[in-house]
């Protein structure tokens, strides 16, 4: 049986600066597979070609069997595939649960006549889905920021809110980006611990880019090392992180924990 | 992030029970309160321009698209009644939502604009729309006199019932029903969609255009059909203001009007139901109820030659800028936060400490 | 026969007002971030200050303009001091609409003070010409023109090369981070106010005086020159007098054309075209002719 | 001597609770400060009560004092930059559309024109990843280039206190070692830092003493070297093996 | 026997209401207007009032020439006022032309619309655009022109600009001639070199301008840039004093004349009406500049003056009552200061077909002398509404 994601030989630069250069490897139905690599190596790059942000250059990108490349980013949620970003992307002005019921968009139906009119079925499939967004409030402990726009959270609690509404999504194939980045030991260990229950709950495989190599080393079923766009490393964690290459371009003399 | 943001949260949330009960008074006892008084007359334009609003609102506060094109489609909604109700003598129950197509149209038509641009940029297709619109109803005789504009004399009946002529009572009170009535639909059906799976969607665009298409948003449709809402509520305003006044010229569609709806919705509300309704009544009001007040006031006169320091004109345009000014800084939420913030100490938003 | 040459250079000579017009819209979005309505109503106030300082207190038109300009922009950088200074981290449109809030107060100092009637501003150009390729051209509107290149070459200078004008774009792009470096967001705002009551002066003067009249009507003519604003980008100073001259001749040009060559467009056509073009344009490069695009990244 | 004193300082953002209450440490001379804690102790909000940035985030001072220097610290944030005190702000805020280099000319803004050739070298010397992108938008740049322009930006303005408020965010362990590295040298220089971090370990290894806030008070305070050895530290911030947490 | 109350008569104080641009662009007309009301009613109300015992009192409201505005103060108005003294502007009065039917209000428009003659709620005063516009292009063919006269329009996009056109249009058909170019402006255009470019180019050796006085100055500057110097006939509201002192006087005084009524500003001999108007100006408001809008208020208050006193010798000043003095009201006379106007039954109303046309001429006390004084060319008397 092939991978659920099979990335050949992808390249893409803008302008002098060349983001990612031949990438290519498989990620496994409901495994963990990290990316790591120095700033700038084209980590967001290669997400934002995963979810048609960018498109590349060169290079082939199958999900399911299917290509990804000239697939519409609104249809990425209908085909299966949710992320979270970088530097945030929730709505602000809206409170955590609307954000996650954002996340249900796709999987709804109702258009403007059918709101406006609040028909009974319309009705139904929103109590529905609050049904569900209830349920990962609850999973991820947001029910005391109910209300309050997400913009004037705590930066921990907007990191869960993102995770929240890409869960929501019930995707196959989850895209975090630096999901712990910015949070303290405790909430890092809550996110882990959350993602954890996403793998055995929902068998969602997922792909994962982070600096905190602690965090990863525990998570991560395979890790793809960057270097100014190429890959450098692949492998299993503990593989990865003793490789001399990786240490003289990404971790350094000393790891700090 | 200022606490804007907060009312924009508790703004969406239902009104408590007793303010229902309090509005359906007010709806109709007013016409009987106001007897055939001129403020009757502000408020049906109040009513008016609160349906004009509530559609704007949806546009500009909830998906973010600042508009001040709006005169545009009123325009378009006003002259749509001449045509359906007076020259093709349709009745009340298809020349409305005759109008309310015709802007639903014209809005498709410009909402592609909108796909491509953002920001100032947008709001400057928007300016450049008020002046094409004026250049079309200037040159389009058959359908707007040209620039000597049109009479609409249309039927406003549904049947038996005749919204110019209700158990004797006069055409303004007829008119205040018809038209409040209508603010209510309209309000009903945009706070339905607001609070809704498109509506959220809209919100989405505001907030992080991009972001939206990852959770599976067809931005472009949603945009455009904001813009095709929008205007159909414009201009079915814009169709009751022609019934009502019974003419229009090409001049009155102007920039100003398309300031004055921003200004409306700025003062009231942005992105609330309830802030477009109250700050269309506030902007309308204002400039009649400072003139109460300009005229009684000693170093004012009524005009330049009368000696005075100021005149009353004066005056009146520069309390509206300052006014204007000072809801701006001093109630940055609009009114409709300011009024439920004072009403609602009890319903308070939850916030965690 | 309708002579050419003759439109071209009556549409750099109505383009240059533009020009003047939008490099004032230009500096203060250079700095803020927004479009000042208000704009319209420094230049008529700048009018009649002039007129003011001429005719009533009989000061020589040299003398009368950089005084009147001084004092446009003192006003101006006093409206940014009282009223937009603490609407700085208001978004966007709500500051726009306050601008129009004071275009609509400043309206009415000039007609307060002066009146509804129309005033000559007895400049020194009244119809002075001269001919250049055998077409007869007005010295004001000459000299608009070097007005308009030479604001352009110092603003360029000034955003470029100075650090109040790297202050300026840092303050525009983000005023918090731009206070953290040091910078004075108010000093900056102030300055840039300022230039552009300056800037609406000129113009207010340049399009009151030779064969025109100073009237109220002077502060729409700023909303004719949006358009040149927008076509050159709203960032450029370079791409305002562009975008100015552009206008200018496309409406003088679709003037003397469009009755003839298409009267089923309308009347007036040539009223409109800058808005056709602009809308036009945008869908293009909706960054207009010199801006540049936004820096979105995902 | 003290560069900077806070003493018992308050703070209340506009209609929410006390974000600090009651806070005082000081920073020495030619020192490196951690402040430690948890999301939403204040660690933000005392940064911003040093660089006079509250006031654009609906927030005041309510009690206490801050001293700079021997002198009251008062004034606006041009004053204070200009007094030496230059701050690296959460969540980077480079100027998206101005390019790398003017990005960091702006942090130089307060510093004569003859230094600013070689602040700039500094930091392309400190960042090389940045010589590339000189002229580049800096709203294009990858996240951790980003962050790099933001501490370069601050050390551009040749503080004498320099205020930085998670500067590892996002960025790689090799680059931390780099930053880490600059801070130590311009320590070494003289300068002091007061450095806000979730990465404990880290700024307890650089510092000399350390603050750590809990819900706006000041939980510990003490020599960075017994901090780490802790046991109550230990088990909050610095905890072994974070992922092992299962 | 005592005077009934009605809505704006108290038994004294009969009270007119006043709808004007006291604001914008068009109060430069508007304001004169309204001063030129006040100053007949206050002379009116020294003389002890109209009918000799009641005194006028005046609400003026201000509509800024916008029809909204126009339709809001009329309602405002409409219960305090016997009639309207002056509503301002064509498509402002059109705007509650339908309420003006079923309130059976009588409303004295100042504007010239050709449409008001017969419409039984209108008060108008003086000679319509198309009679003045007649009589000065039927002047000029008659002394200027040549035998193959190219004549042109340059006007306002609106009907303001069709009205006088309308004349020119009619006379031209009189007499066989063919309009050569008519090319449009409007209130916004700064330039007009276009334009005049194109009626250069059509040759024009006569120009029929509706304008106002900011562009005339800048058509007329432009005009002798490109060395264009037909005979200009513009329409009356394109005049102002201030156009005297602009540099493009000379052109003007060269090329230029007005079509308008009445006799230049100051000759009381050949207009008792001068006279009194002076000394009203005098008396009452001693720094009012010349201006012919003055004129158009001060008539239009003494033609309401005539009907109210048609009312009150009724014995009726309820609506009905000032419709039917209205309907039933004498001529008129305006004391040479405008052409005497035929009131009374609507169909036989019939608007003065005389007027003047005027010269620029800088050392008159306005800026104009007339070239030919109240007069009525055959084509005026023929033209029918
Ligand atoms: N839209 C763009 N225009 C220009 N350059 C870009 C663009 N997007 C990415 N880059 C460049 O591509 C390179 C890779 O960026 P990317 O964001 O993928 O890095 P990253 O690996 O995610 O780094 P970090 O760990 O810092 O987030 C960077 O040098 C960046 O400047
Ligand atoms: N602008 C603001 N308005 C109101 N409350 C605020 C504001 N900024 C911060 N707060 C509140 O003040 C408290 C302290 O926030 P602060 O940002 O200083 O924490 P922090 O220690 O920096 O947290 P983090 O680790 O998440 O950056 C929090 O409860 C926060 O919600
Ligand atoms: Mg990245
Ligand atoms: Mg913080």
């Amino acid at each position: 049986m092939s991978a659920l994601l099979q990335v050949r030989d992808v390249g893409i630069s803008f302008g002098g600066v060349r983001a990612l250069d031949q990438v290519s490897f498989d990620v496994e139905e409901a495994s963990l597979f990290a990316v790591i690599g120095p700033n700038g190596a084209g980590k967001t790059t290669l997400f934002n070609c995963l979810t048609a942000a960018y498109r590349p250059d060169r290079g082939t990108i199958d999900f399911k069997g299917g290509s990804l490349l000239g697939v519409r980013r609104r249809d990425l949620a209908g085909m299966g595939i949710a992320r979270t970003f970088q530097n945030l992307g929730l709505f602000d002005k809206l409170d955590a649960a609307e954000n996650v019921l954002l996340g249900r968009h796709s999987a709804m139906q109702c258009g403007f006549l059918g709101a406006a009119l609040q028909f009974p079925a319309v009705r139904r499939e929103e109590a529905n889905n609050r049904g569900k967004v209830a349920e990962i409030v609850d999973l991820l402990g947001l029910d005391p920021y109910l209300g309050t726009p997400s913009a004037m959270l705590l930066y921990g609690i907007r990191k869960l809110i993102e995770l929240g509404r890409a869960l929501a999504m019930e995707p196959d194939l989850l895209l975090l980006d630096e999901p712990v980045a910015g949070l303290n030991r405790e909430e890092t260990a809550r996110m882990a611990e959350i993602i954890r229950i996403i793998r055995r709950r929902f068998k969602t495989t997922i792909l994962l880019v982070e600096h905190d190599m602690g965090f990863l080393m525990s998570l991560a079923d395979r890790v793809l090392v960057l270097e100014y766009g190429c890959p450098i490393a692949l492998g299993r964690p503990e593989d990865v992180q003793k490789d001399p290459k990786v240490i003289a371009a990404y971790l350094g003399t000393e790891v700090p924990a | 992030m200022s606490s804007a943001e907060t009312a924009a949260v508790t703004a969406r949330r239902m009104p408590s029970l007793s303010m229902p009960v309090l509005l359906a008074v007010c709806y109709v006892a007013l016409p009987f309160v106001l007897g055939n008084s001129f403020w009757l007359q502000v408020s049906v334009y109040a009513g008016i321009a609160a349906i004009g609003a509530i559609g704007l609102n949806l546009l500009t506060g909830n998906t973010g698209q600042v508009s001040l094109g709006h005169p545009f489609f009123l325009g378009a909604g006003a002259y749509a009644a001449g045509v359906f109700g007076q020259d093709w003598g349709l009745p009340f129950w298809i020349w409305l939502p005759g109008a309310g197509l015709v802007g639903f149209g014209l809005g498709a038509l410009v909402g592609p604009f909108a796909l491509r641009l953002r920001g100032n940029y947008l709001v400057m297709v928007t300016f450049a729309l008020v002046f094409i619109g004026l250049h079309i109803f200037s040159n389009w005789s058959a359908v707007t006199g040209g620039a000597a504009g049109r009479g609409i004399s249309v039927p406003v009946a549904i049947g038996p019932i005749d919204f110019a002529d209700l158990f004797g009572a006069t055409r303004d009170q007829c008119y205040f029903w018809l038209v409040w009535g209508i603010v209510g639909i309209s309000a009903w059906l945009v706070f339905n969609i607001i609070n809704s799976r498109p509506g959220r969607a809209l919100m989405a665009i505001r907030d992080r255009e991009l972001t939206a298409e990852f959770v599976g948003i067809d931005v472009s449709h949603m945009k455009i059909a904001a813009f095709a809402i929008s205007s159909a509520v414009a201009a079915v305003a814009g169709a009751l203001y022609g019934a009502y006044v019974q003419y229009v010229s090409p001049v009155e569609w102007n920039l100003l009007l398309g300031i004055q709806y921003i200004a409306m919705i700025i003062v009231g509300g942005i992105g609330s139901v309830a802030g477009g309704v109250i700050g269309a009544v506030v902007i309308t009001f204002l400039p009649h109820l400072m003139r109460e007040v300009a005229g009684s006031l000693p170093f004012v006169a009524v005009n330049q030659s009368d000696g005075g320091l100021i005149t009353v004109f004066a005056l009146n345009q520069i309390l509206f800028g300052v006014l204007i000014v000072f809801f701006l800084v001093v109630a940055p939420g609009g009114l409709a936060r300011a009024v439920s913030a004072a009403a609602g100490r009890l319903s308070a938003p939850r916030r965690h400490k | 026969m309708i002579d050419f040459t003759k439109l071209i250079f009556a549409g750099l000579s109505l383009g240059s007002v533009y020009a003047l017009i939008a490099l004032g819209f230009v500096m203060v979005y250079k700095a803020t971030g927004i479009l000042n309505f208000a704009q319209g109503g420094l230049l008529m106030l700048g009018a009649y200050l002039a007129q003011y300082f001429i005719n009533g207190l009989g000061t020589t038109f040299w003398i009368a303009l950089p005084m009147a300009m001084l004092a446009t922009g003192l006003v101006a950088a006093g409206l940014q001091r009282t009223i937009f200074d603490k609407l700085l981290t208001h978004p966007a449109f709500t500051v726009i609409m306050a601008t129009w809030a004071v275009l609509i107060v400043l309206e009415q100092v000039p007609i307060t003070l002066f009146g509804y009637d129309f005033l000559n501003m007895n400049d020194p150009f009244g119809l002075a010409m001269v001919s250049i390729a055998s077409v007869q051209v007005f010295t004001i509107d000459l000299w608009t023109l070097a007005f308009a290149a030479g604001s352009v070459a110092v603003l360029a200078v000034f955003f470029f090369r100075t650090r109040m004008g790297l202050a300026m774009r840092a303050t525009a792009s983000d005023p918090e981070a731009a206070i953290a470096q040091g910078i004075e967001p108010r000093l900056v705002h102030a300055t840039a106010w300022f230039v552009a009551g300056m800037l609406a002066c000129l113009a207010g003067v340049m399009l009151g005086g030779g064969s025109r009249l100073v009237s109220p009507e002077l502060s729409h003519v700023a909303l004719r020159a949006i358009p040149a604003v927008i076509l050159g980008g709203l960032s450029s100073p370079l791409g305002a007098v562009v975008g100015g001259i552009l206008i200018g001749i496309a409406e003088v040009l679709t003037a003397a054309w469009a009755p003839t060559l298409a009267p089923w467009l309308g009347k007036n056509l040539h009223l409109v075209m800058p808005y056709f073009l602009l809308v036009g344009f945008l869908m293009f490069r909706p960054q207009g002719l010199f801006g540049q695009r936004q820096s979105g990244r995902v | 001597m003290a560069l900077l004193s806070l003493n018992n300082l308050s703070v209340r953002y506009r209609g929410a609770s006390l974000a600090l209450d009651g806070v005082s440490f000081e920073v020495p001379e030619n020192a490196i400060v951690a402040l430690l804690g948890p999301n939403g102790a204040g660690k933000t909000t005392a940064l911003r009560a040093i660089s006079g940035l509250l006031s654009h985030h609906g927030g005041g001072e309510v009690g206490g004092s801050i001293e700079y220097d021997g002198r009251p610290l008062t004034g606006r944030t041009a004053t204070r930059v200009r007094a030496g005190i230059a701050q690296v702000m959460e969540g980077r805020r480079v100027f998206p559309d101005l390019s790398v280099e003017e990005n960091l000319l702006c942090g130089g803004f307060t510093r004569p024109r003859t230094g600013l050739g070689s602040g700039l070298d500094e930091v392309y010397a400190l960042f090389p990843d940045l010589v590339g992108r000189r002229q580049d938008m800096a709203g294009l740049l990858s996240g951790g280039q980003q962050q790099m322009v933001a501490v370069g930006r601050a050390l551009m303005s040749d503080p004498r206190l320099l205020l930085l408020d998670e500067p590892s965010l996002g960025l790689a362990p090799m680059v931390i070692q780099q930053i880490a590295g600059a801070l130590n040298q311009i320590n070494e220089r003289g300068a002091s830092v007061l450095l806000v971090e979730q990465n404990a370990t880290l700024a307890l290894a650089l510092s000399s003493s350390a603050c750590i806030l809990e819900t706006g008070r000041v939980a510990i305070t003490g020599a960075s070297r017994d901090l780490k050895d802790d046991p109550k530290v230990r088990e909050a911030y610095l905890g072994q093996g974070v992922g092992a947490a299962a | 026997a005592e005077l009934e109350e009605v809505p704006g008569f108290d038994g004294e104080t009969i009270t007119l209401g006043i709808i004007s641009p006291l604001s914008g662009p068009v109060a430069v007309l508007g304001l004169p207007v309204t001063a030129g009301h006040e100053v007949w009613f206050e002379r009116i109300n020294e003389q002890g009032g109209i009918a000799g015992k009641y005194k006028v009192k005046l609400l003026t409201e201000d509509n800024a020439n916008q029809e909204a505005l126009t339709v809001q103060q009329y309602n405002k108005l409409k219960n305090q006022v016997v009639s309207f003294s002056q509503v301002f502007g064509t498509h402002t009065t059109k705007a509650i032309l339908p309420q003006l039917r079923t309130d059976k209000m009588v409303v004295a428009p100042a504007s010239f619309d050709s449409y008001w003659v017969h419409d039984p709620n209108l008060l108008p005063v003086g000679a319509t655009y198309q009679i003045m516009a007649v009589n000065a292009f039927a002047h000029w063919l008659d002394t200027e022109a040549d035998d193959d006269p190219v004549i042109c329009g340059l006007v306002r996009d609106d009907p303001y600009g069709e009205a006088g056109m309308d004349g020119i249009k009619f006379v031209a058909e009189k007499r066989g001639l063919e309009i050569a170019a008519e090319v449009t402006l409007s209130q916004s255009d700064q330039d007009f070199t276009g334009q005049i470019e194109q009626l250069k180019s059509a040759g024009c050796e006569m120009v029929f301008v509706t304008t106002v006085p900011p562009q005339l100055a800048r058509i007329v500057g432009n005009s002798a840039r490109a060395g264009f110097e037909p005979r200009w006939i513009a329409q009356w509201p394109s005049w102002h004093g201030a156009l005297l002192d602009s540099p493009v006087v000379d052109y003007l005084e060269k090329n230029v004349w007005l079509a308008g009524e009445g006799t230049e500003w100051g000759n009381q001999a050949n207009s008792p009406g001068m006279a009194e108007l002076e000394a009203d100006i005098a008396a009452h408001k001693p720094d009012q500049a010349p201006n012919v809008w003055f004129v158009l208020g001060y008539n239009q208050a003494r033609a309401v003056t005539a009907m109210i006193e048609k009312a009150v010798a009724h014995g009726d000043l309820s609506r009905e009552g000032v419709m039917n003095a209205l309907a039933t009201m004498d001529n008129v006379d305006f004391g040479g200061l405008i052409g005497d106007y035929h009131y009374g039954a609507i169909e036989k109303r019939n608007p003065p077909r005389k007027s003047t046309v005027f010269g620029v001429d800088r050392e008159k006390p306005f800026g104009l002398k007339s070239l030919k004084e109240n007069f009525a060319s055959p084509e005026a008397a023929e033209y029918s509404y």
